[in-house]
């Protein structure tokens, strides 16, 4: 299960980097849901299979087809991918990219420092199965559920007031986007 | 059922966070900069799993449910908001967005 | 779990939920924007009305801790909000948007920040951040037409974002180095594990996170964007109820955790670059929204020196602080929303010239304001700022203490650049509104002027309240 | 029933003024606002007046009377009480300020008829008068602290009065700023007296001092010299004086209250009711008196090179608070009072005597252009001359002269006294002499060069003040007879409750009729070459001044020139030279020098704020970096 484990971690990291780094949108967004993918995987092996199966479902799912919609909505083509690549210049990444990597070092100085005085023995106990996981989302932490509940109201109501289109046309192919918006709220809905 | 160190998890949450952090920073797309961000929080609802699994909790799990229902909050505001940009300014380049600033006297 | 206490206990939270959903009800059956106005002023000063009467600390699973001092800052949130609510009427009447859904999102807000208040768990904290942020997504892009509203809020969107994920991060690191959610529980195993890599990294990602809310240094940036960006009401809800309720949250985390060496330093960089950065960033400043924004910067750098200083004093000097501060902000910022003439808000200083010669009582309002914000005796800024220099003074924080003394020098001087600005005589003929909906509007300006020199000459009874508060926080 | 009850009054009649004319002021007609201005300040005065004669006739028990109006706060047993604290010198001082206030109020009634800020003048200057009442008679230093805010918030008020012109607010953001670096000290200072004794009560501090601190302890080094940086910033003393004469941008009443009834006598208040912290301290002490010692002479020097009337009065007044700073150097604690209240007096005087000329002569501040007015302004000439000659002490006959040689024999006598001390003092009452008869020569004798556009003769309420200030000038000294002539000394026995006696070197006394031979001497002698140059031979004198430059060996004995040879080398070039740098203000520099910084330093950080999110973003990596970068390495 060790290999898995890796071979997962070394994929979510490509697909990210690529995601990441991508100029086209749309191949970005499918690398990002491969990386997804493969974290849920790593999910399944640390015992977490309901989060796995909601990693897939929800995250490379729904939320990224929401964005998939966005991106073919504002869809300029070749356009874009030209620009994305005069945007993605040597002086746009360098700095960012060096101050990163020196908050990584201190970072991963830090964990390593913290597991020499951490004792632990890796997963053993086998996994935490979706009725422990239910039983305390409906017990403890049921006022929790109430919040992401409103959370998700406050995400509707702004979304639906910013995204909703001013003017009413008056033909019907000028709707279209109104008629996105409403379907991603749809999808946030989803989610709950 | 595995027996991969706790801190070379981390390590993979860590990267995954930081590749994300870097995407926001060079990114001048928003599309792109709202997609690193979703990769961030992914990385730190690793975290909790990790956490959940070190410490053999339904707790980490709880939290990564939660995390989610937050990224859809946020994806579905983050994105009506990139469509009214692209409304407004007909480009989705984040450096058009310097309306608001101290200005040089 | 569920007894017959906790419902009593959690009532504000309850009705403002509640009242979030049926206000849009209301909007689904009819759009009314006067009858979704009263509707929630009516529902914040229920809620209000249910504060109170607590046996003493009151634990709700773990989540919450509904103590003195979570009753006093949910009550304090609570008048803040209402007075929002008042501001915001006339503000989007003159809006051509929808306005309605503004109540909404302003009622889930002041939901998310009164809910921190009493939270004592990673989870609790984290869904109001959430909720809280959110609904400010939405109120900072209000007025979507406008450019620079949209601006602000993907600014702060983005941002925001990126300092949860930075967050989550740090509470998922503590929670990997403790097993632990809950504040107590995490606090019990602190004390086991204070110098774990993992712990501390996570508590140092914790901080910026919080950091980036309060808007402290080096997590500044954002902060007058936003503000000038926004509608003036929200402007004086992130200003005061967003930042009030992290400050709180900061301070329970903290003490439940100890307050570390090495974290005090860090605080003290904090504090000191806030104060400086704050103020200098002010000093030449033009728009009023983006100089109260910087002064709002070095104003939670005083709060981090009484944080600092800590102890039942530090927080009797914090709370009372944070009082002034919301009064002045508020009638600040109400008093911007006051003066938008068809949705321009007036933002330029120049926009102000002569203002007393026009409306003497709303000069004579901002002035004193400025003069609070200043902390010039006999306002109730004055005793905010005397109460955090004692604390500091007491905590033996003489570096604190001296930059504290030395920024307010510098702040003085962009305050009263403001005043002289109120009096001076228009070169040409400046028309200010009259607004048709002055009523409620001026009484709330009375009402905070009169708290305003009230808590100046007399805050012997605030204190004593405040006091209380903490000993029955400790209780 | 208790007269002293009503105490509270004497603050209360001023700040009831103030909020009348602040809220009804733009209502209200002219008249009203006169009254209403005037009348409060007269009602507080005749309070004072009431409360000192019962004082008088039967002082309380204890020396001192204290009440207490309501406590301020109450935090952690710190407990600041709004409380009044009468004992002689309080006395003293808010007898000068009420009274002298009162005359000035009345002549501002003519002075200022017309001006468009009527009732914005009245208001500022009642919420002055309050301030400077309440910050003497504090019991506790948070009180103290609060007028003097007070004080230093009117002055800014009313320097900048007619804020239409750029340089008057400039005048008043400098005194401003300039007064807030000495507050800097001072609230320090206050700080440490909270950390050491756990109060801001002022009787409590004293009187836990001497127990707490030995003589020359670090402590009460530190706050007495951090306390003398707000008194220095408040009085406009060395290194802090360059407000003072830029300050005259206000309305001339303006200048009359600052400089003798409030603002700038507060810094000798404070120290003079802080006595007990400088006897600890004996080299803060010798400081204050080096300091008055150095002022005095600079701003003499200052006086003599300066052609605007009110300059000249300016800088007069730096000096003479010189004076009193040198009194209390040298434990001379009765006679600075002393010499404060003659000083409130003429120094009024003066000022509103200006004031009538500056009037008559629309506007013109330059004495060179004026002149010849004896006759035209009797009134105005005689007690300006009254003013002048109390100015300058001429002896037996003016009440100056009583005060300022008290303190010249102090400085010599006393225990801390030395020669030098007394020298500087002696030279600068010199100097004192020759600037305040140039100025009444130039301005009054030789011919008119103006004609008198609106006479102020005629405004009643103007020449009552003159007259009554002008008789005080003269009889105001005879409460405090020299040693040496009699033993009648009322005014030090009645402050020796609250402030000790001056300590006197052995076998002194004699010395005292001597010294008063030499300044007679040294005063009828600067009158006289005042005269000469100025009256006598103005026309060689002002020759002698355009080709001196070229002919250094000029007959130097030439009878009546010899003054003039004196002046341009000996003193011009110097004066010339120090008022040089004052007038460029050089200590300024510094000041701007840190408007400047800071200045500089808002654009860098302005620049940050570019308003590019993804800039914004890497601060925000930026700042997670120094935070584990602290955690690493600290």
């Amino acid at each position: 299960m060790n290999l898995v484990f890796y071979i997962a971690a070394l994929v979510a990291i490509f697909a990210t980097l690529r995601a990441v780094l991508h100029k086209h949108a749309v191949h970005a967004l499918l690398y990002l849901i491969v990386s997804l993918l493969s974290v849920a995987v790593i999910f399944f092996i640390l015992g977490a299979p309901f989060l796995a199966a909601l990693e897939v479902i929800i995250y490379a799912g729904a939320i990224m087809v929401l964005f998939v919609f966005v991106v073919m909505m504002l869809n300029r083509g070749e356009a874009a991918v030209q620009q994305e690549k005069e945007w993605f210049r040597f002086r746009t990444w360098a700095w960012p990219s060096v101050l990163v990597l020196i908050l990584f070092v201190e970072w991963v100085y830090m964990l390593w420092r913290g597991s020499a005085q951490q004792s632990f023995a890796g997963v053993t106990q086998g996994p935490i199965q979706p009725q422990q996981v239910g039983e305390l989302l409906f017990t403890q932490y049921l006022l929790g559920v109430e919040m992401a509940a409103m959370m998700l109201m406050a995400g509707i109501i702004g979304a639906y007031h910013i995204g909703k289109q001013k003017q009413k046309s008056y033909h019907r192919y000028l709707e279209e986007k109104s008629d996105q918006i409403s379907i991603s709220e749809n999808k946030t809905q989803e989610v709950i | 059922m595995i027996s991969v160190p706790v801190h070379v998890q981390l390590l993979l949450a860590s990267i995954l966070f930081l590749i994300g952090l870097v995407g926001v920073l060079i990114r001048r797309n928003v599309i792109f900069m709202l997609m690193s961000v979703e990769i961030m929080l992914n990385a730190a609802g690793l975290v909790f799993i990790i956490g959940g699994a070190h410490w053999h909790q339904a707790d980490g799990q709880a939290m990564v449910i939660f995390i989610l229902a937050m990224a859809a909050a946020e994806v579905a505001v983050g994105l009506a908001l990139i469509l009214q940009v692209f409304h407004l300014h007909k480009t989705v380049d984040v450096d058009c967005l310097e309306e608001l600033k101290d200005t040089q006297s | 779990m569920w007894h017959q206490q906790v419902i009593p206990a959690l009532f504000p939270q309850i009705i403002l939920s509640v009242a979030a959903v049926v206000c849009m009800l209301l909007i689904a059956v009819k759009r009314n924007h006067a009858v979704v106005h009263l509707f929630t002023l009516l529902s914040l000063l229920l809620a209000l009305g249910s504060l109170g009467r607590i046996p003493g600390v009151m634990g709700v699973d773990g989540l919450f801790v509904v103590d003195g001092l979570g009753v006093f800052m949910t009550g304090l949130i609570l008048i803040t909000a209402f007075f929002i609510g008042i501001f915001s009427y006339p503000y989007f009447s003159q809006s051509v948007l929808e306005r309605e859904e503004y109540y909404i999102l302003l009622l889930l807000a002041t939901l998310g920040a009164s809910l921190m208040v009493i939270s004592n768990h990673f989870i609790s904290f984290f869904l109001s951040l959430e909720i809280l942020s959110v609904s400010l997504y939405g109120m900072i892009a209000y007025t979507k037409t406008s450019t620079v509203a949209t601006e602000a809020g993907v600014k702060y969107l983005m941002l925001a974002a990126v300092s949860s994920a930075i967050l989550l991060f740090g509470i998922g690191l503590m929670y990997v180095a403790t097993g632990q959610l809950g504040l107590s529980g995490i606090g019990r195993q602190a004390v086991y594990t204070p110098t774990s890599g993992w712990f501390t990294a996570g508590l140092g990602l914790v901080l910026a996170g919080l950091g980036f809310k309060l808007a402290l240094v080096p997590f500044h940036l954002w902060t007058p964007d936003v503000y000038s960006g926004a509608p003036a009401p929200t402007s004086a809800f992130v200003a005061t109820i967003s930042k009030g309720s992290v400050f709180v949250f900061l301070w329970r985390l903290f003490d439940s955790i100890g307050r570390d060496e090495r974290m005090v330093i860090i605080f003290v960089v904090i504090a000191v670059a806030s104060m400086l950065i704050g103020n200098w960033l002010a000093l030449k400043q033009q728009n009023l929204k983006r100089l109260l924004a910087y002064s709002s910067i070095a104003h939670l750098g005083y709060l981090i020196v009484a944080f600092v200083a800590a102890g039942d004093r530090g927080l009797d000097a914090a709370i009372f602080y944070l009082v002034a501060y919301f009064i002045s902000m508020l009638g600040a910022f109400g008093l911007i929303s006051y003066l938008t003439e068809s949705g321009k808000e007036k933002l330029l200083l120049q926009d102000y010239t002569g203002l007393f010669w026009q409306r003497p009582a709303l000069a004579i309002l901002l002035s004193l304001i400025m003069l609070s914000l200043a902390g010039i005796p006999l306002t109730a800024g004055f005793i905010g700022k005397f109460y955090v220099l004692l604390a500091g003074v007491y905590s033996a924080q003489w570096l604190l203490v001296m930059v504290l003394i030395l920024s307010s020098v510098i702040g003085l001087f962009y305050y009263l650049r403001v005043v002289v600005q109120l009096f001076s005589r228009p070169d040409h003929a400046v028309y200010f509104p009259r607004s048709p909906y002055a009523i409620s509007t001026g009484m709330a300006f009375l009402v905070l002027f009169i708290l305003l020199i009230w808590l100046g000459i007399a805050p012997g009874n605030l204190i004593t309240q405040i006091q209380q508060v903490v000993h029955l926080a400790r209780g | 029933m208790d007269v002293m009850h009503f105490l509270w009054l004497v603050p209360a009649f001023p700040l009831a003024g103030f909020l009348l004319l602040a809220l009804l002021g733009l209502r209200l007609p002219a008249r009203a606002i006169a009254w209403i201005g005037t009348v409060s300040i007269g009602l507080a005065a005749l309070v004072t007046l009431w409360i000192g004669l019962d004082f008088l006739q039967q002082p309380p028990a204890a020396g001192h009377y204290r009440q207490v109006l309501w406590t301020w706060f109450n935090i952690n047993g710190f407990a600041p009480a709004i409380a009044l604290y009468l004992d002689p010198l309080s006395l003293v001082y808010i007898f000068v300020i009420t009274f002298v206030s009162f005359f000035i109020h009345l002549y501002s009634t003519a002075f200022m008829r017309g001006d468009e800020g009527y009732p914005r003048f009245f208001a500022y200057m009642n919420l002055f008068v309050f301030s400077m009442v309440t910050l003497v008679l504090a019991d506790n230093l948070l009180l103290l602290y609060l007028g003097w805010e007070g004080v230093g918030l009117c002055s800014f008020l009313l320097i900048g009065f007619w804020y239409r012109d750029e340089a008057n607010g400039y005048a008043a953001r400098k005194a401003f700023i300039v007064t807030r670096i000495g507050d800097t000290a001072f609230i320090i200072g206050l700080f440490l007296l909270v950390k050491q004794f756990h109060t801001l009560d002022i009787q409590d501090i004293l009187s836990q001092a001497p127990q707490v601190w030995a003589i020359g302890a670090a402590g009460a080094f530190w706050v007495s010299l951090l306390l003398l940086g707000g008194a220095v910033g408040k009085s406009a003393q060395l290194p802090l004086q360059t407000w003072l004469p830029d300050a005259m941008a206000g309305p001339t009443p303006v200048s009359a209250l600052i400089h003798a009834a409030t603002m700038v006598t507060a810094g000798v208040y404070l120290i003079a009711r802080m006595h007990v912290l400088y006897s600890l301290s004996p080299t803060m002490q010798l400081v204050v008196a080096i300091i008055g010692v150095l002022t005095l002479l600079i701003a003499g020097f200052s006086a003599l090179a300066q052609r605007d009337l009110k300059r000249i009065l300016a800088y007069s007044t730096i000096s003479q608070i010189g004076y009193m700073f040198l009194a209390l150097g040298v434990g001379a604690w009765t006679a600075a009072v002393f010499h404060f209240m003659i000083h409130a007096f003429f120094k009024a005087l003066l000022f509103l005597g200006a004031g009538a000329v500056i009037m008559a002569m629309e506007e013109e501040h330059d004495i060179f252009k004026m002149g010849g007015l004896r006759k035209k302004m009797p009134i105005t000439f005689w007690t300006f001359l009254a003013g002048s000659a109390a100015l300058a002490a001429v002896p037996i006959i003016t009440a100056g002269f009583y005060s300022k040689d008290l303190i010249l024999f102090d400085a010599l006598a006393s225990t801390q006294g030395s020669t030098w001390l007394w020298l500087g003092g002696f030279i600068g009452a010199f100097i004192t002499v020759l600037y305040t008869f140039r100025m009444v020569f130039v301005t009054f004798y030789g011919e008119q060069k103006k004609v008198i556009a609106h006479d102020p003769e005629r405004e009643t309420a103007m020449m009552i003040p003159l007259m009554v200030l002008g008789v005080l000038s003269i009889i105001g000294g005879w409460i405090e007879l020299p040693h040496a002539w009699a033993h009648f000394t009322p005014f030090s026995h009645f402050l020796e409750s609250c402030l000790p006696a001056t300590q006197l070197k052995a076998g002194v006394e004699s010395w005292e009729l001597w010294l008063q031979l030499l300044t007679a001497i040294m005063v009828i002698v600067g009158i006289y070459w005042s005269w000469l140059a100025y009256v006598k031979r103005p026309a060689l004198a002002y020759q002698l001044k355009q080709t001196a430059w070229g002919r250094a060996l000029y007959p130097f004995f030439y009878k009546g020139w010899m003054f003039d040879q004196l002046y341009d080398t000996l003193l011009v070039k110097p004066v010339v030279w120090l008022s040089r740098i004052d007038r460029h203000d050089f200590i300024d520099y510094i000041y701007e020098g840190f408007g400047q910084l800071n200045i500089g330093i808002n654009k860098v950080f302005s620049r940050t704020q570019n308003g590019y999110l993804r800039w914004y973003l890497l601060c925000v990596v930026g700042g997670v970096l120094i935070i584990f970068s602290l955690i690493l390495f600290v």
